[in-house]
Order: C-alpha cells, then structure tokens, then sequence
C-alpha cells in the first residue's frame, strides 16, 4: 500500500479547493470512498484525503489518481505549490469505503465542501451499476463550487446548495431535500454538523463518511477510534464509511 | 581466544540474546504502534522482526480517551488514546490464536494497570500464554489508589509494583520506565533490585498542542505522549545514564527510524531497541530498519552488533 | 466599559505589559542565542524586539566547554557551550555601553551561578545598570556546595536562591525554570512565594548523541541541552501547567519559531515569549515573527493580543 | 547575508567529491576563505561550506558561487542529489577569511582534501595581486585530487601528492615541502591532523583555517569556540583562519 505516485497536474478549482492528478499503482483502491494518505516534506504525519477519482491506464494497476483537498493549514497549504513532476509517497487503498450494493435504484448522493469529492467516484460506480444517481452538492458561496458540471456529465441529477445563496438553492443541503424527489438509500460525507443534519433529515438507510485525525491511517495506533452502537471502530479501518445505525453522535 | 572469536564471527551477526531469549535482530516493534501486529503481517512478513511489543493489556476493556487523540508535532506526535484495549481475557480468547498465525516468535505482552492488583492480574493471565516470551511492565499509568500519580515516577511505587508481579510470573520481567520521573536511573535501580529482569525506556513524553482556531486545547485529554523522533536525544541520555546504573539489559526506544539510531542506542547501553511511532508514518519502518543494519554495520566496522552494546561507555 | 474598550482597541495591538515595562510585542530573543545583540543589528534594526536576554553572565570569565559544543538533532539541537562570557565587570565596562548604541530599550540580564553568593554577586552589579530592565535568574545551573545538582531541580533550592537574589535587586526579579525538574509547577510556585516577579521557562532539555565513528559520545561534554521545535510540545505543556500554578506572568519558550508558536505560548498561559534557537538557523527569526504576528493575529479574530494571555484555560 | 542562491551545476569531480556552482547575491563575499552556511530541507543546522570561487556576472553583486564538497554525511549526501534549478537558502560572507596582504612575493599554499577548496580563491586574488604562488595539494589516493589543473591554469606552481603514491609526490602534503622552494608565508586550510604537521614543519609564519561544529555560523552561540594564544575565538566569526601565532592546539 506504501507507493510512489507523480503530480500530473495540481491546479485551483474553486475557493482555496485544488484538484491534484497523480500517475501510479491505483490496484490496491477498490472501493468509492476510501481515502490515501500522503506525506508531505517538512510534515510529521501524512495526510489523509479521500479519493475523488480513479482512471485505470492499463491492465497492471497503473493509472490516474485524482484527489480534492481544500487549502486549511500548514499542510494542504504546502500540498497546493508542489508542481507537476514532483513525487509522493502515498499509502493508498485505506478505509472500507462506500457499499454501492446497497444502493437500491435511486441513491441519493449529499456532499458538502470537500466531501463532495469521494462522492464523484461514487456516482460513477453506482451509474455504472445502472442506477439512478441524484446528488446534493453544498457549499458556502459561488466561488467554492467545483465539480457540478462534471456529476452532470456522467448522468446524475445535480442539485447544488449555497448558504449565501449566491449559486443553487440557499440554504443547506437538507433544504434541497423536499425537492429531490424519493430515493432508496443516502451516502453523504462532509463536515460532521453537515452530517448531523442529514442523518436527522434523511428518510432512508445510509452510508456516512467521518473525519478524525489520524497517525497510521492503516489501524494500528487506535488514535482514530470512535464509538459506535456495534462497538468502537477505527475510522481509518473500520470507516471512514458508517453505515446509519451504527452511529453514536459524540 | 581472539583468533577464535575473529574465525568463528559471522560477517554482520545482529543477533542479541534478551533475557535468556535469543532475537534475530535487536529490532522490536513497540507496544501501542503495532497492533496485534495482523495489519503489518499483510505488509510484510512481521517473522523478520527480533519480536513485538503488543499494545497495552488492562484487565478489563477500555474504550480510552475521546477524540481527538492525536496531533502534530515537529519531527514527531502526541497520542492521547487512552490505552484501548479488549481487555485481558479478549486478548488471550481472541487477539493472541490469531497473531499465532501470522507470527510464529515469542512476542512481547504489554502489561498495564491502575494498582498493583490489576497488573497482577493481568500479568498473571499472559504469563500463562504459550506466545508470550516476555512480560512488558508498563508503569507510565497512574496509580488511582496512590494519588493518581504514575507508578514509574517513583522509585519506590515501582519497586512496589515490579516485586509483586515478579512474585506472580514466571517469564522474564521487563519494566517500562516513564521519562517523567525526577531520576530514571533511580527508578531503574529501584526495579532491578525489585526483581525486573530487564528494563526498556522511554515511553511517551508529556506534551500538549493548542488548537488556535478553538482556542482551546487540542486532544480532548488536553495533554498527550509526545513520541518520534523529536525525543531521541533525550531517549538516548536516559538509556545511557540507565546503562551506567543497573547491569541488567536494557531496551532502548524513543525516536528510532534508522538502522543508525539503533546502533547509536545500542552503544549507549541498549541491548535491544524498539521502534515506535516510525511504524506509523512508514509502514516498512522495522522491514526497512532490518534490511539496512547489514549495510550500514559494515559502514561502521561492526562485525557483531551485541559487541557494542554499552560501547560508548569510557 | 466594553464599549469603550471597543473604541479604543487599536487593530492588532501586540503590546504586553512584562513586570511593570510595556514591551512592543512579546518577542523576546533568549539568552544564549542573541548575543549582546551585536551581531545581529548588523541584519536588522534589534529596536524592533520587544526585548532581549543577553548572554547569561557569571561572577568571573569563563570559557565553557572544549569542543565540539554543537551536535544536530531531529528538529533541534543539543548544545554544550557551558555558559562561556567574559564575566559580569566585562559585561557592564565592555558590553553593556556597545550595547547602548544600537539597542535602546531596557534588555534582560540572564544570570547565572554555582553558588548562592556568586548569583546575588552578579544579580548586584547587573541590577545598577541602566540599560538592564529584568534580572533574569537561570537556575538550570549545578550547586557546587550543594552536591552539583543543579538549583531548578529542587524547589527549596530554587526558592533560597530567589529569596537571596531578592534581596539584593531592586528590577523586577524572572526565574527561568528548568524542565528536567520533576515536577516545574512546584519549583515555579516555590520561587514566586519566594519573590520572583516572574517566571521564564523552560531552559534546554539534557539529551546526547553519539558520534558513531569514534563510538564515543558526540559532545565533549558527553550531554547537552535540547533546544528548537523538537521541544515545543514539551515547553508549551508546562507553561500551561505553571500557569494553573502561579499568578505572577509567565514568559514562555523552547522551540518558538512562528508568529503562530508565539499564539500559541500565550493562549497556554505565557504573557511574553522567548526566541531562541530559530535566531541560530533563521537569523532573521524574531523580526519575521514580529512581522507576521498582525496578520496571523487578524487570521485568529485576536485585537489586542493581551486579551488571549491564558485563553486556552477554562 | 540572508540570500536565495538558484544551483546552475552540481556535478561529481573526483571521489565523493562535488563541485556546486550557484547564482546568486555574491556581494558579501569579500575575502578568500570565508565560507557560506546552506540551509538544507530536513536538516536543521545549516551546512557551513567554504566559498572555493566566486565570479562577479555584474556590478550589482549578482554571480556566480563555487562550492566543493565532499559526501561524508546525511546533509552533504542531499547536497550531491540537488539538480539545477533548485533554489537553496544561503548565509553568505561568512568568517574572516584569509589576509593576502601578508603574503609577501612567494606565498605557499597548502591544502589537504576538501580543504583545497578555499585555496583557489586565494591562489587567485594572490596572483592578481602579483605574487608566485606556489600550492601543495594533498588527497589519499588519485581518484580524490581535483583541481590540479584549474591551479596550473591561473598560473601557481602545483605539487600533488597522494598518501598511496597513485598520483604525484607518495607521503603527505608536509612531505613535498622540501622541494617547495623557498616562500615567504604559508596559507593552509585541511583536516586538524595535517594543520598540525604543516604548522611544525611550514618556516614561515602563515594563516591556518579551522573546522568546529557550528549553530549559527555568525558568531552568536559561542558554539564554535576555540582557545587562542590572544583568548578564544569563534571559529565561525574571528576564523575560520587563525594566524600561526595564536594557535594553541587541543
Ligand atoms: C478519511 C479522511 C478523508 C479526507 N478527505 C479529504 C479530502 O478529500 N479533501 C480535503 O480537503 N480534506 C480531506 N480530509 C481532511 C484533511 O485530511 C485535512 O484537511 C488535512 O489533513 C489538513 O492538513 P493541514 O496540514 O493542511 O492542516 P493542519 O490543521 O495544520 O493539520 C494538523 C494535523 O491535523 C490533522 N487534521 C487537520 N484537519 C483534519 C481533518 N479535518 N481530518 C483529519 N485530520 C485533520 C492533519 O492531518 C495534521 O495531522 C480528510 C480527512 C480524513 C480523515
Ligand atoms: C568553516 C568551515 C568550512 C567548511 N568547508 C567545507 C568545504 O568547503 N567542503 C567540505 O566538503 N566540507 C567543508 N566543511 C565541512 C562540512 O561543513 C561538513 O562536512 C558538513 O557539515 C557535514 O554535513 P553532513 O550532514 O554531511 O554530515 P553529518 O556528520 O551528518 O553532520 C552532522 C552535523 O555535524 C556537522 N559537521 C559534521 N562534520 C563537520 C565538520 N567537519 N565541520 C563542521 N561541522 C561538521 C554538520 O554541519 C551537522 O551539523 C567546512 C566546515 C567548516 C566549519
Ligand atoms: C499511538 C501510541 C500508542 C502507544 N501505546 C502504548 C502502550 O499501550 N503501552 C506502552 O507501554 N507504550 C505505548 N506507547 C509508547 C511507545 O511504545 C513508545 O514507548 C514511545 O512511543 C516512544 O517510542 P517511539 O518514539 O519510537 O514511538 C504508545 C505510543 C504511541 C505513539
Ligand atoms: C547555544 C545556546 C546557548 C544558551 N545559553 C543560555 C544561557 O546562557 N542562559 C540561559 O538561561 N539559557 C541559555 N540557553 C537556553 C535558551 O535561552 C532557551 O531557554 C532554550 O534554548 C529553549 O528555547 P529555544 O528552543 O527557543 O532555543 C541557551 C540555548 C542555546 C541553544
Ligand atoms: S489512525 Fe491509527 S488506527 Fe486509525
Ligand atoms: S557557530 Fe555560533 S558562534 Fe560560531
């Protein structure tokens, strides 16, 4: 899982929000959802980012990896002047990920901020399942949108939300939920309240994506462990992915 | 005598003998960073390690501490989790059959309490098992019936609880040391003359991280272990005073990552070494540690690791 | 009132009050880094600090330690200068009036002794001068009457030097605290019952390498003195807990390097903070932290940086 | 003296030896002999280097710098993998460097290893001021010499010699003084062992560069501190070079 991946392309696409192409051995991710970890020179931990996107180049595991990361601190600030070229050393293949047979015909897909990027992947797989893919796609204000048109591009039902109203609907996700007609199950990932509120609001069954700060990223250290009905789980290992009914909220 | 030693000497022996066990290679994973050691076996085969240290065994399950556990530091990190842990009988039931498959090596059992029954208790249980080699005595916890004070600040507190488990167990005793006491050499010679068969330092530093957004401390049991390499040189101090004080083994931990720092801990008094917190943030760490040592005891003139053990000692 | 407070805040206010002086920021470079400050108003107007400890001077020149002094360190460094300065009468005939020229705001005069009468000596002579506005007392220095521990170790010894060096200065008396006591809030609690105005920690942390050439340790006096980020989580850890201690201000450091470290420091409980070995790779340091602080302050929502001292506290 | 210097080359020239050749802010850089202090990511002393040539491109200070360095360690070992274009962080003009005034007509040079970096410099400004210059090289084995000819082309009269006899005069430096011809001043710069054997067998009086383990290189920390026969010095400040008088060896 510890393998070496070159920057093709590290560009802005929104806000502060940077899409970043790497070319290396993808094989070992198998799954919408699950996230790398990458060292960063100068940074003692690596840092965890989800998946948006991976393209398969041939047959033997080489391909593109395609990561969103949202500029907050020290280390995603460093992440964002490296250029293409440059090396990386990435554990890859991390977390169980989304269960797209869950899915039933017609998920509904609520993301917010950079957590619409593992969503991407997602409606991808669950599109090519030949399901019917709604999304909701929140974000603060215009500027930070990215990536609306290209979930309209691959055929799902775009819905996007700004809290200042500036672009979409105004409000929150969960206000673009009345309108988004049924659906059979949710996958949502985005900051935790975001969470909160959809877990409340959702009617169905569901797969959600947490965040904790991490030191393996693999399961070893237990610095990422949380409470759950079914017990504790490393978000690392056992997440990022929860399903519904285990949720605990802290 | 030297003639034979030279002839019979294998080029690049880094094999040590720990407490009447013989190890490979002076590379154990430390307790707390390594898991059960399943995960890495899926890395690679975790059979090349002179042993590892599982995580912290308590007598009943512990969730630990709340999140957030971990943060950032330079060239190293705070862990505040708490000592999770299934608990004694899980660990023996459950976690110690499956690490019997993937690694076939008396491994290290980590042994921690809140008074002196406990670790009895739990010292006792896995000393019974057929995996465990040694018993890890960790005395960074503190004593909720003396005070709440850790029992390895103390001299005396960790004579205490180092004599009654060494009463209770019949394999070799190591006891951890905490780099929070006053004198660690004092607490050292305290445990060996308690009956400890050998000692191993350090564990965590106490540290602590403020988050500048929250304003408010950043792990949620405010103040964590400080590990990594950031501590090595004060890692290395103590094993090198503790070596000066006790003639019982010593194994020495605190930033290690290189094959050149277990050699720098082995000439200040280690016997064996163990790598924590490199695991983490390179998974190979050990598997790599271990394929250098060969290469880099050449570059040194060594011939015969458990040859400097001590050896910066005038 | 909070109106009026409102109104008046000037945007970013950096200025703390430190015993009575008004400094412009809380940046103050440490002893032992900076020199007499000569070096470096040859970089950069030094005016620009909020102030400086000059090298910390004892009663009769010394040398310190042979060489090599310096050895590197993961984030850090260990050093073994052994508090080289040409004694207190050429530091207030030779120093102090060059000093004058370039730096025209009361500076902090770093003492140290091996003997009670040797800091009450220093403190004396160092206390009639103008241009010294705090006594700086560095405790971190070895008793030679009292059995070669050093007097921060103990807080009887801590506090029987204070109260002594009290009595003899009339400037407002800083105690600069060593980390490898057991327990700091108890030493720090013990100097301000004995009269300090202040408190600075913490001094450098005792680590060691080896060299593994020679086999034999790095430094010529086998140990040294941690310092730089390595020790930042350590530093900050304990001012937060001498600041649960203690009342009178405390001036944090080990391993600030950032405008953001210096925010930190404060939020843990320090009204001012020391920059030391960041002027060794970085020298530079101090006015580039002084320099980011009103954009990081905006960054944060601080106005008046006063207001966060201790803000991490509940 | 804070300067970003761009590498333009970095090249192996003899045994574990690299000649790196840098552009940038020159200006402080006022005798031979100083040396510059390199920043290196993941190391956190800067690296301090003697300056083996600089060459004013401009009159505004901007040039080029040449450092020699030889691969003994983690920091120097980096060095040797840095390619052209990086940009590294520099202190420059450091120390007090070598006097060319007191040379006199027949100035002797004597440098042993990486030490006869400093020297080319010095041969230089020597020259163009009008001396003969004469130079002792000394290295362990053939494959370690450089710069043999670069001395030969400025014009100084060069002996080599090479402890196994691979290349030039077999011994060490002090053994090629007899046949140095008569000089009227020394200037050395090597490892301590070869200092020493020069400062009893040089006749002349004569400048000597020294090496201590340095923090700041500009002389702050007293971490460089050596006893002189006038008080101590910091190596780093009132040396590197020390005149021959006011030695007092360990
Ligand atoms: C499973 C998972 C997937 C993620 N996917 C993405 C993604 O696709 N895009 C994206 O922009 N962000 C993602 N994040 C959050 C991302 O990891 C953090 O924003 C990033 O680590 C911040 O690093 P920094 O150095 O910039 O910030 P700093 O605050 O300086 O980081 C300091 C430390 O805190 C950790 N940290 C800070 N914020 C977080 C956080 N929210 N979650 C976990 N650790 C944190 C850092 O990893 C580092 O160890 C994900 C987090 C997790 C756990
Ligand atoms: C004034 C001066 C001029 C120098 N000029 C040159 C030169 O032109 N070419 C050259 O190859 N070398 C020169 N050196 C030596 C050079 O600084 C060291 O070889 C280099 O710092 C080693 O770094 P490292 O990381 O490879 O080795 P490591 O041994 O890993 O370094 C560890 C620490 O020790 C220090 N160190 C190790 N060896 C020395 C040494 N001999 N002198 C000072 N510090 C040392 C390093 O700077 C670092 O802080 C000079 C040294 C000084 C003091
Ligand atoms: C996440 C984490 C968990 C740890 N858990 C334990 C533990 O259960 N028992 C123990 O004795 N030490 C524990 N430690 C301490 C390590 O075993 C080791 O003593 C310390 O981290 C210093 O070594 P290092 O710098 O190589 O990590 C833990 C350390 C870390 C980082
Ligand atoms: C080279 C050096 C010399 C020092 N000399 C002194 C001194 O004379 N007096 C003193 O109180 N502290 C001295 N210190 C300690 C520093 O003032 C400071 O307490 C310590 O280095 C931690 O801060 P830092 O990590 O920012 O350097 C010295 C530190 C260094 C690195
Ligand atoms: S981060 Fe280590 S177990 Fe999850
Ligand atoms: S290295 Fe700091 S004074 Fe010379």
């Amino acid at each position: 899982m510890n393998k070496t991946f070159t920057i093709i392309k590290n560009e802005k696409i929104a806000r502060a929000t940077y899409e970043m192409k790497l070319l290396g051995d993808v094989s070992d991710i198998t799954r919408p959802g699950q996230f790398v970890a990458i060292k960063l020179d100068g940074y003692f931990l690596r840092r965890p980012i989800s998946v948006c996107d991976i393209y398969d180049c041939s047959g033997d595991g080489s391909g593109v990896l395609t990561l969103i990361y949202k500029n907050i601190g020290g280390g995603t600030e460093f992440m964002s002047t490296l250029r293409p070229g440059v090396e990386l050393d990435l554990l890859t293949g991390l977390g169980n990920g989304y269960d797209t047979k869950k899915s039933g015909p017609y998920p509904l897909l609520i993301g917010g901020g950079c957590g619409v990027s593992p969503l991407y992947l997602l409606a991808r797989r669950l599109i090519a399942e030949g399901k019917h893919v709604a999304v909701i796609l929140g974000f603060g204000t215009a500027e930070e949108v990215f990536y609306e048109d290209k979930f309209r591009e691959i055929g799902a039902f775009v819905t996007v939300t700004t809290a200042d109203g500036s672009h979409g609907t105004r409000g929150f996700v969960t206000d673009a939920l009345p309108a988004a007609g049924s659906y059979t199950y949710t996958y949502s990932c985005g900051p935790e309240p975001m969470l909160r509120a959809v877990y409340k609001a959702a009617a169905t069954s569901g797969e959600y994506s947490f965040e904790e700060r991490m030191a393996c990223g693999f399961g070893v250290c237990m610095g990422c462990s949380c409470r759950t009905v079914t017990g504790y789980k490393r978000i690392c290992k056992d997440g990022p992915v929860l399903e519904k009914e285990e949720i605990l909220w802290k | 005598m030297e003639v034979k030693r030279n002839d019979t000497a294998e080029r690049c022996d880094t094999s040590v003998v720990l407490c009447g066990i013989m190890l490979d290679n002076p590379v154990i994973a430390a307790s707390g960073t390594f898991g059960y050691g399943y995960e890495f076996s899926q890395i690679y085969d975790i059979n090349v390690l002179g042993t590892f240290s599982f995580k912290g065994t308590t007598l009943y399950p512990r969730f630990g501490n709340e999140q957030p556990r971990i943060a950032e530091c330079p060239a190293g990190m705070l862990n505040a989790v708490g000592l999770q842990n299934p608990g004694v009988d899980a660990v023996i039931s459950r976690e110690l059959p499956l690490m019997a498959k993937y690694f076939h090596k008396s491994a290290m059992a980590n042994v921690c309490g809140f008074s002196i029954e406990e670790y009895v208790a739990v010292a006792e249980k896995l000393d019974l098992e057929e995996q465990v080699g040694w018993i890890e005595l960790n005395i960074s916890c503190p004593n909720v019936h003396g005070g709440g004070a850790a029992f390895g600040l103390d001299p005396k507190m960790a004579a205490e609880v180092t004599s009654a488990v060494r009463r209770a167990v019949k394999k070799p005793l190591i006891v951890k040391l905490s780099p929070a006491a006053a004198d660690i050499a004092a607490v050292a010679a305290a445990v060996e003359a308690a009956g400890a068969d050998a000692v191993s330092l350090i564990n965590t530093l106490p540290g602590m991280r403020i988050d500048l957004r929250r304003r408010r401390p950043l792990l949620a049991n405010e103040k964590g272990g400080l590990s990594g390499p950031a501590i090595f040189p004060i890692a290395l101090r103590m094993v090198y005073d503790v070596y000066k004080t006790v003639s019982i083994p010593i194994i020495g931990m605190g930033g290690v990552s290189t094959a050149e720092d277990v050699i720098e801990m082995m000439l200040a008094g280690a016997t064996a070494v163990q790598v924590g917190t490199a695991n983490l943030v390179n998974p190979t760490a050990c598997l790599d540690i271990i394929n250098s040592l060969p290469s880099v005891m050449t570059k040194y003139k060594i011939n015969k690791l458990s040859d400097i053990i001590g050896g910066a000692h005038l």
